[in-house]
C-alpha cells in the first residue's frame, strides 16, 4: 500500500519519502511473511513418522473426535518462515539495545552449547538423583558463586524469574513472620520501584505503600523512615534504583527497616552495575532476587526464559522454599518434600514443578566461569563507565534530570523537547530509523518522558561514540523543528507505527479460518 | 576478557570525558564500608573457552543422558524426539538476542510467531483464546486458580488427587494466600468422587488429565458438577501431546486450561526452562495472566502484531495487575510453535498414535511379569504399575543395570504408604521395542 | 549518499524514490557494516589465552619478527559484524532462488546435525583406520548408494568438487587410453557445455572440439558422429543438457563413441532432474561426476565447500586414483599408495591430500536415508514438474527458445524483450527488487541472453504461483516501457548496481593501512 | 515426505497447467530402455529425522573422536580449539544456504568476508594478494606449479622431500601433464641441497615449511638459489598456526605461498572439507587461479565488493582459464575468517607460543624415553621422534591403548625404508600435560 493511500499529508512523505509498491510485495531483501495458518494446507508435513494404527481400547472412550485444525507445511516452508520472521526484528546481535533495566548484554554462544550438553540438556528432573550428580555439582557449584558474589549465606535456586524471585522473597519473609507468631500486612515499595515489585507484594498478599523519591533521584529515606512501623513486613528497594543510581543511605535504611523489626528486600536486577566490587550482604539485604537473563547474560530470547534465583540472609535462610539441596558423604541430595527437612528448615512451600531454570544455570555458570571473579567485576566497572560516559556525552544535549555520576544507566528526562511537539515515544521512534533500539521509556514514573539508557559493558568506545552522536543528531533535529521525522517515525522499519488502541478495543488474538470468523460476525 | 571490547586507553579516555579520576569516583555513592576489592571473592580468575569447555563437560559426564540409555521416565516431563531444525531457528540471533518485543515496529517476527503460537495453543486446548506463555505448567496452574478466585470472588479451590503433586503444592504456596485449597484424598488411578467437594464458595476445580499416574480422566462430569455450582473447571495437562489422540479440554467443559508445553520442541533440561501453556473462553481474557499478542494494523494499513491489554499486567497496573510475571518462556514458546508447526495436523496426531502404541506395548510387556500388575486401566503414553515390593530401590537398582525406569510415585508423594509400590512409567516415539525388552530383562531380574 | 547525488535525472528516481539519507547512515534494520580492519585495534582480542613465553631454543633462528598487522575485536563486536554481513546476504532459508544449474534446494539442519557428529566431526584422517570403521562404513554405504543410482560399478571418493570430479573423471580416461598404449588427443565438447568442462579437458591436456547445438536445444548428434575419431579420447557431454533438455540421442551417441574407441564423460551436475529414475549406466556413460551439492543438498555455503565423486564403468574403474577403499574380513581398509595394490587396479595417481569431503559425505548420506529411493524419485519428479509448470506458465510471457517438456530447468532467452531497451541483465536486477534471486543468466551459450531458472522441488506450488505472477508482471512491465524500473534495478538492495569495470581495471583485492597505501602511490 | 512441498493436489493441478496427462509424459525424450522404476534400486525407502539419526549415530560411534582421547596426530591436519561462535555464525541460514556471490546487490555478506578473508591470508603469508580459497592445500600446492609453469614457461618442477607425500602426489599427478615434477631424496629432518635440482628448466622449487616431519625449513638460501636460475619459490604451509611465530613464507623469499587453513575455525572432519589458501605477489594475480574479490562502488557511490577478474576463470575463459575451479571451499572460509578475526593479532601469535610450547615440553618427555630420539632438532607444534622398531605397529597398539599415538611416517612413504621407525607426533593448545603424560607411559610400555 502506498503512503498516499493512508492518506498523510506528503509534506511529511519528503522526510523520508516511501518508494512505489513492488508488484511481490517484497523490497529486496526484505520480505512479507503471512500466517502459518495462510500458507499451510493439507497434505503435507515437515516430519515423516511410522504410520501407526491405533486401538481403542486404552482410551476411556475419550478419542478426538474433530480435527484440531493445524496447518501442514513442509520443512524448507517451515524454515523459510521463520528466517523470513526473524529478519524483522532487532537484536543484540545486530545492534546497540540500549533498553535501561533490561541489561541487553552479549550472549556468548559458548555458554548455548554448554547448555546444550547431553549431561545437562537430556536430562530428566526425577531421574535417580545418583545418575544426576554433575547437574546437581552444578547447581552447587552456581550457588557458591550467587553467595559469594553477593556476601549472603544461602539461596533459593527455584524461581522462573524476577518477577518469580520476587514473589519466592517475599513469602520467605511471610513465613519467617509468621515463625515468629507476626502477621504484618505493609510493604513499602518507592515511587520508582518496576510493577514487579507493587504487584509481587499485592500477588503476596501484602498492602503497598509508596515511598516518595527525593529530588535527587533517590529514594526519600526520611519518608520511609517515618512511614516504618509494627505492621510493616519489608521494605522492598531496588538497588541501584531504576533511576541507575546507587542508594546512599541504603545501610541508614536496612537498619531502620531491622529496627523496626521488618525485613529488607532488594530488587537485584541490576546487581550487574556493582557485581565483584560490593556485596549485597554487606549493605543489609535479607533477600534478593538476582535475573541470571540480565547479570549473567543467558539470552532474553524475544522475552525468555530467564531464572530468578534468590540469595537470602541467615534470618530468612530457613524458610526457603523447596527443593532443598544438600551435600553428605555419599554426595548431593535434593530434598522435595517436608518428609525429610533436615533439622532448623521450614520451606514455605514450592514455587514451581522440579529444581527450576537448570538450562539457564549452566549458561550462568559458563557465564561465571569466563569472566572470573576479575571479568565479572570489570566487567561492572565497564557498565557503569559507559553509562557515565552516555550520561557526560550526552546531558547537555537531552536533559539529565539527576546529578551524576549514574551506575550502570544513564536516565534523562524529556525536558530536551519542551516546545518542540515532540515526545519522548516519538524520539524514540526516530532512533529505530537510525539504525538503533530505543532506550526504556517512562520509565522509571519518577521523571517526565523518562528516557532510561542502559549501554551494558559490551558495547566498544567505537559504538558509544556513533550512538553519542546520533542522539545528538536526532536531538538537533527536534530543536530544529523537523517535526514530521518524528512524529512519523519510524519510516524504515519492517512496519510503520502500529495501532495500538485498535489492538486493544478489539482484541484479536488469534487467527481463525474464514468461516468461523464470519460465525462470529 | 573476550567479551569486553573497552581497551585500556577506551577507559582511559572515557574517564577523561566524564572527568572523573578514576572508576572509583563513579562508585562514590557506596558507602565506604560496603566497599570491597578482589580479594573478597574466594573465587577464580577469567578462564579461555576450552578451560570452561573440559570443565563443564566433566560435570556433565557424571550425568546420565536419558538418550544414552533405555529410558522411561515421564511424571511431568517426557523425552521427546526434537527436528534438527527447531533448534537450529530458535538460535537465529534476531530470535535468542532480542528483547520482550515492547517496540513493535522492528520486534513483529517475535510478535508474529506469538500470535501463532496463541493460535496453536488454543486449537489443541480447544479454548477460544491462549496467552504468550507462562513460566510453566505448575504455574500455570496456580495462576489458572487464582484467576479463577478473582472471577468468581469466591475463595476455595478443590484438587484432584490425580493433579501432579508439584502442581499441587505450587498452586496451594499461592493460592492458599488469597483463599483456600483443598485436596482431594488420593486414589491412585481410580475415579474420584470431587463433586463432593464442590460448594457454593468454591471457586475452581483442577483435574488433570492424563493425570500424573497416566490414568485419563473424563472432563464432563466434572464440569457439570462444578458448573452446577457456579464453579470453574481447571483442566491440567503435563503432557501435550496427547492432545494429539484425545478429546481437548475445551471440548469437554473446562473453562481454564493449564497445560505444560515442554513435551513439544524443548528438551528435558533437568525441569527447565519449560514452557506454560494457558488458554480459556475470550469472556475473561481481561482477567488473563501474562503476555497477549493482538493483531493491529501500521499507519501505511499494513497488518502488524503487538502486546495488547497490557492494562492487566504489572508495569501498567502495578499492584492491581492480574499476575506479577514479566519475563516468561519467550524462546520455549518459539520452539514449541515451530515444532508443532512442522508436525501440523497430520503429524501430530500421528506422533500421539505413536506416543500410545509404544505404551500400549510397554503395558503389554511390563504387565506380563509376574506380581506386577498395571493399575491405569486407560492411559496415553503414561501408565502406573504395582511392584511387589517399595518402587524407589527398584528404579535404583534399574539405574545400576543402566537403565532409567521410571518414577517412583514415593518420589512425588513419600507421605502416602497408597504411593509405595507404584512406579510411574512413560514411553515415547523415542522408546524402541528394544529398550522394552531390556527393561522388562531388568525388571524381572530387581524383583526375583 | 542520496540519489540526487549521484545526478541522476529525477525522472529515474520516481521508480523506487530513495529516501532521505538517516544520520548514522543505517535504516532501521539495515545496518552498514565497516571492514574488520576498520573496525579493529590494538589491546582486545575475541579469546582468552594462558599467556606463555617460548624458548627460542627450537626455532631455527626463524622467529617471526615484525608483527602481522590482524585487528583486534572482542567477541560481541565480532558477532554483531557478522550477523550484520549475513544480513546483507540472499539465501535459500528466505527465498526462492532459481539458479539455473545451481540446484538451490533445501538444506536439511538434521544434515549439519550428523555432520557435527564428534564420531564424524572430530576424526583425524591419518589416525589408525581399525579406530575408523564406522567412518569407513559411512563412506562405503554412500558409495553403494551411489552405485545403485547411477547403475555404474564403480566410484572415485576424492574429488572436492564437480570440477574436480570432471578432473578426476578425464584422468581415468586418460590412464585408460594410456594402458591401451594410446595416447588421444581430442575431447568432444558441446557449445552449450559449462565452462568448467572446456577448461577441464584443457587442464587435463586434451584438446577441445566443440560440437555444434541443433535449434532445439539438443545436441547435434550428426555432427558429433561426424567429428569422432581415432584421435577423439572422449566426448564429454551434459545430460540433461544444460539448455534443461534430456539427450534424446544419448545412447546412439554413446554407441558411437565407443565404436570409435573413444570413451563417454558425462557431467551429472544435473543428475538431479533423473535420480531415481534414469540410470546413466544405462545410458552408456562411462565416467559421470556428481555435484553432492546440488543433486544430493549439501549446503552451497556461499560458494562451497562441495564434493564431487565420479561414478565409473568397468572399463574405467581399474584406473581410480587412490586412495581405494576396500573390504575384507578385518574390517574396511583403504589403500592410500601403490605398495598395496589389489590386483588389477593401476590408480593414475592422486587428486588431493586425505580421502576426500567426508563432511560433505554425511550431510548427503542423511539426504539420501532422509528421501529414501522413494522421495529421491519423487524429489527428481516434483523438480522436473515444477520446472515444466513454469515454463508452461510463462512461455506466453517470456520467450522460450525450445519446445517443451524441460527436465528441471526452464530456459528462456530475451527475445520478449525485443525493442524495451531491457537486457536479461536489467530484467535480472528488477527481481532483485521484487525478492527474488535472479536466474541464472547468459547460460548456456547456445541462445541469447539465456535465463535459466531452476526452481527445485523445494518450492509449494504458492511459492511458484507467486514468482509466475511476479514474472508476468515484470515483463509487463518492460514491455511497457517502464525502462527505469529495469535500467537502475535494484533499488532497495543493499547495493546498487556495482561497477564491475572499475573493479577490474584497478584491482583492489586487499584492504591496506592508509600508510600502506600511500607509500603504495 | 517432510522436504517436499507439493501434495497430490498440486501435482494434478500443475499437470494439468502444463497439459501433460502425467508426470512420464514430462520424461518423453528418455529412451525407453533407460526408463527404470522404483525395484531397480534396492535401497531403503523414506524415513524419519529420529531413524536417520540413530543409524548415523551408530556408526559414528564405531569410530574414536579425536577429542575423547590422548590424541597427537597431524601430518597435514590438525585438531585445535573452535570458539563456538565460529560454527554458530557460519550456519547463518545467509551464509550456509548461499550461492557463490554471483548477484554482489545482495551479497555483499559474503563478498566482504571473503575480501576480508583475502586481506587476511595476504597478511599472515607476508604475500601481496591472496585469492577466496582453492580446495585444500594440496590442490593450492598443485595449482601453484601450474601457475609457476605458466609464468615461467618452463615445465619442472621440483619438489623437497619434505613436502607433504600426499601433496607432492597430487602435484605429480596433475603437473606432470604439462611438465616434469621432480622430488627431491628423502632425508628425513635434515637440510637437503634442492640448489643442485635447479636449473634453467626449472619453473619453481616447492617447499613445506615446517616440513612434513615437523622441521622447520629455511626458505631464503632456497628461494636464493631458485630466484638466481630464475625459478620461482614456492613455500608450503600445512599448520599455518605456525605463521604466529615464524617468520613469513612472505618475508624469506616466496614467490607463490599455497597452504592449509584447516587449522583455523575448522574441524577435522576426516581429511575434509578442508580450505586451501593461495597468496602471490601483485603482478601474477591474472595468472592466479580461482575467485578473487575485489573492491569498487556502487552507482550511489557507495563501497561494495564484487567478484572481479573472472576472465581468468572457466565460465568467461573456458579451455584459456587459468584453472578449472568453480566451487572453492566458502564456507571453510568463513570458518577461517571468523576465527582469525577472534583471534587477532594478539591472540594468534598467542595460540602459535602455546603451540609450541606444549610441542616442546612433550618432545622434552618423549625423548627422554629410553631408546626413543628425537630427529627433528626444529620443529614448531610437529615433530618426528625414532622409535627403536617399526613405527605402525606401535601405533596400533597404542590406540588399543586409547591412545591415538601421531602418524607413523611409514603411512605416508611406505616404500621409504628411511621411515619405517619414524613417528610424527603433534601437539596444540588442546594438548594437556596429563595427555602427555599418558602417552609417555603407553609408549613406553609398547616399546618395551
Ligand atoms: C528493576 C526490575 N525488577 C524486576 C524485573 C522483573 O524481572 P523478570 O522480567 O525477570 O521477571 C525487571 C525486569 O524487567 C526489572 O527491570
Ligand atoms: C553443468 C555444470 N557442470 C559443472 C559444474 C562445476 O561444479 P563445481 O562448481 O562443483 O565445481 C557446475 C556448477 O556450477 C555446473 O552447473
Amino acid at each position: 500500500m502506498t503512503m498516499n493511500a493512508t492518506g498523510r499529508p506528503t509534506a511529511i512523505e519528503t522526510v523520508f519519502a516511501q518508494p512505489q509498491p513492488t508488484i511481490s510485495g517484497d523490497r529486496g531483501l526484505d520480505h512479507e511473511e503471512p500466517l502459518l495458518f495462510e500458507l499451510g494446507r493439507a497434505g503435507v508435513a515437515g516430519v515423516d513418522l511410522p504410520p501407526t494404527e491405533v486401538s481403542e481400547a486404552r482410551l476411556a472412550g475419550l478419542r478426538r473426535q474433530g480435527a484440531i485444525g493445524l496447518p501442514g507445511l513442509s520443512e524448507p516452508e517451515i524454515v523459510r518462515h521463520y528466517v523470513r520472521l526473524s529478519r524483522m526484528n532487532y537484536a543484540i546481535d545486530s545492534g546497540l539495545y540500549p533498553l535501561g533495566s533490561c541489561t541487553m548484554k552479549h550472549n556468548p554462544r559458548l555458554n548455548e552449547k554448554m547448555a546444550r550438553l547431553p549431561g545437562f540438556g537430556d536430562l530428566h528432573p526425577l531421574q535417580p538423583q545418583q545418575t544426576a550428580q554433575g547437574a546437581l555439582a552444578l547447581i552447587a557449584e552456581l550457588m557458591r558463586w550467587l553467595t559469594t558474589l553477593t556476601g549472603m549465606p544461602a539461596v533459593a535456586m527455584s524461581p522462573k524469574a524476577g518477577a518469580h524471585g520476587e514473589l519466592c522473597g517475599l513469602l520467605t519473609i511471610r513465613a519467617a513472620m509468621a515463625a515468629r507468631g507476626e502477621n504484618r500486612k505493609r510493604i513499602l515499595v518507592p515511587s520508582s520501584a518496576h510493577g514487579t515489585n507493587p504487584a509481587t507484594a499485592a500477588l503476596a498478599g501484602f498492602t503497598v505503600d509508596e515511598v516518595p523519591a527525593k529530588g535527587d533521584g533517590h529514594v526519600d529515606a526520611d519518608a520511609l523512615k517515618a512511614m516504618l512501623g509494627p505492621d510493616v513486613a519489608a521494605i522492598m528497594l531496588t538497588n541501584p534504583n531504576t533511576c541507575g543510581l546507587f542508594e546512599r543511605r541504603i545501610r541508614e535504611m536496612a537498619e531502620w527497616a531491622h529496627q523496626a523489626g521488618a525485613y529488607f528486600y532488594c530488587d537485584g536486577a541490576n546487581f550487574n552495575a556493582i557485581a565483584g566490587r560490593v556485596r549485597p550482604g554487606d549493605l543489609g539485604i535479607d533477600a534478593m532476587h538476582i535475573n541470571l537473563h540480565k547479570t549473567f547474560s543467558t539470552p532474553h530470547g524475544g522475552g525468555g526464559p530467564g531464572a530468578g534465583p534468590v540469595v537470602l540472609s541467615a534470618a530468612l535462610a530457613p524458610f526457603a522454599p523447596l527443593p532443598l539441596l544438600m551435600q553428605d558423604d555419599k554426595g548431593f541430595r535434593l530434598i522435595e518434600s517436608r518428609e525429610d527437612l533436615p533439622a532448623g528448615t521450614q520451606p514455605f512451600g514450592r514455587m514451581c514443578a522440579f529444581h527450576g531454570q537448570m538450562g539457564m544455570f549452566v549458561r550462568a555458570l559458563a557465564y561465571m566461569l569466563s569472566h572470573g571473579a576479575d571479568g565479572i567485576r570489570q566487567a561492572s566497572e565497564d557498565a557503569v563507565l559507559a553509562a557515565n560516559y552516555i550520561l557526560a556525552s550526552l546531558k547537555g544535549t537531552l536533559s539529565a534530570p539527576f546529578e551524576g555520576p549514574c551506575m550502570h544507566e544513564a536516565l534523562f528526562d524529556d525536558a530536551f523537547l519542551a516546545g518542540t511537539g515532540v515526545t519522548t515515544l516519538d524520539f524514540a521512534k526516530a532512533m529505530i530509523d537510525e539504525g538503533y533500539h530505543p532506550m526504556t521509556m517512562y520509565f522509571p514514573l519518577v521523571v517526565h518522558g523518562a528516557m532510561l539508557i542502559e549501554p551494558t559493558e559490551s558495547e566498544s568506545k567505537e559504538s558509544l561514540d556513533r550512538f553519542i552522536a546520533v542522539m545528538r543528531g536526532l536531538a538537533e533535529e527536534a530543536k530544529a523543528g523537523n517535526h514530521a521525522r518524528f512524529a512519523e517515525a519510524p519510516y524504515l522499519a519492517p512496519r510503520r507505527r502500529l495501532d495500538e488502541t485498535r489492538a486493544a478495543r478489539k482484541p484479536i488474538l488469534r487467527w481463525t479460518p474464514q468461516v468461523l470468523s464470519e460465525a462470529a460476525k | 576478557m573476550r567479551y569486553l571490547p573497552l581497551t585500556q586507553n577506551d577507559r582511559g579516555a572515557m574517564l577523561g570525558a566524564i572527568g572523573a579520576p578514576d572508576i572509583d569516583a563513579l562508585f562514590r555513592d557506596v558507602p565506604r564500608a560496603a566497599v570491597v576489592g578482589r580479594e573478597a571473592f574466594s573465587l577464580p580468575d577469567h578462564q579461555g573457552e576450552l578451560e570452561v569447555e573440559r570443565a563443564l563437560a566433566r560435570l556433565a559426564s557424571k550425568n546420565i543422558a536419558a538418550g544414552s540409555v533405555p529410558f522411561f521416565c515421564g511424571a511431568g516431563a517426557y523425552r521427546h524426539h526434537v527436528p534438527a531444525s527447531v533448534d537450529h531457528l530458535i538460535q537465529r540471533s534476531e530470535f535468542l538476542t532480542s528483547y520482550t518485543p515492547y517496540q513493535p515496529e522492528i520486534a513483529q517476527g517475535t510478535l508474529q510467531y506469538l500470535y501463532e503460537f496463541q493460535t496453536q495453543v488454543a486449537l489443541l486446548t480447544g479454548m477460544e483464546v491462549a496467552n504468550a506463555s507462562l513460566y510453566d505448567g505448575s504455574t500455570a496452574t496456580a495462576e489458572a486458580v487464582l484467576m479463577a478466585q478473582r472471577l468468581t470472588r469466591r475463595p476455595k479451590a478443590v484438587l484432584s488427587s490425580g493433579l501432579h503433586p508439584h502442581y499441587a503444592e505450587t498452586t496451594e504456596t499461592l493460592a492458599a494466600l488469597s483463599g483456600e485449597v483443598v485436596r482431594a484424598p488420593l486414589r491412585p488411578a481410580s475415579a474420584e468422587d470431587l463433586a463432593d467437594l464442590i460448594d457454593s464458595e468454591t471457586a475452581c476445580v483442577v483435574v488433570q488429565s492424563p493425570d500424573v499416574f497416566g490414568l485419563i480422566r473424563d472432563l464432563r462430569p466434572i464440569a457439570e458438577a462444578a458448573h452446577a455450582k457456579g464453579a470453574l473447571l481447571i483442566a491440567v495437562v503435563t503432557e501435550v501431546v496427547s492432545l494429539g489422540l484425545l478429546e481437548s479440554p475445551g471440548a469437554t467443559g473446562a473453562d481454564i486450561v493449564a497445560a505444560e508445553g515442554q513435551s513439544i520442541g524443548n528438551g528435558l533440561n533437568f525441569g527447565g526452562p519449560y514452557v506454560g501453556l494457558f488458554a480459556t473462553r475470550e469472556r475473561f481474557i481481561r482477567q488473563m495472566p501474562g503476555r497477549l499478542v493482538g493483531e493491529t494494523v501500521d499507519t501505511d494499513g499494513r497488518r502488524g502484531f503487538v502486546l495488547t491489554l497490557s492494562t492487566r499486567e504489572q508495569h501498567i497496573r502495578r499492584e492491581k495487575a492480574t499476575s506479577n510475571i514479566c519475563t516468561n518462556s519467550g524462546l520455549c514458546c518459539l520452539a514449541f510453535t515451530i515444532h508443532l508447526a512442522l508436525l501440523g495436523e497430520e503429524g501430530f496426531t500421528g506422533l500421539a498414535r505413536i506416543n500410545h502404541a509404544r505404551a500400549a506395548a510397554l503395558a503389554g510387556k511390563l504387565n506380563s511379569i509376574p506380581g506386577v500388575s498395571l493399575v491405569t486401566p486407560s492411559f496415553f503414553n503414561e501408565f502406573t504399575l504395582r511392584l511387589p515390593k517399595p518402587a524407589a530401590p527398584v528404579v535404583d537398582a534399574l539405574a545400576a543395570r543402566g537403565i532409567l525406569g521410571g518414577v517412583p510415585a514415593s518420589r512425588l508423594l513419600p507421605h502416602e504408604a497408597e504411593a509405595r509400590d507404584l512406579l510411574i512409567v512413560a514411553a515415547t516415539e523415542t522408546t524402541t521395542s528394544e529398550d522394552g525388552d531390556a527393561f522388562r530383562a531388568a525388571l524381572t531380574e530387581c524383583l526375583s
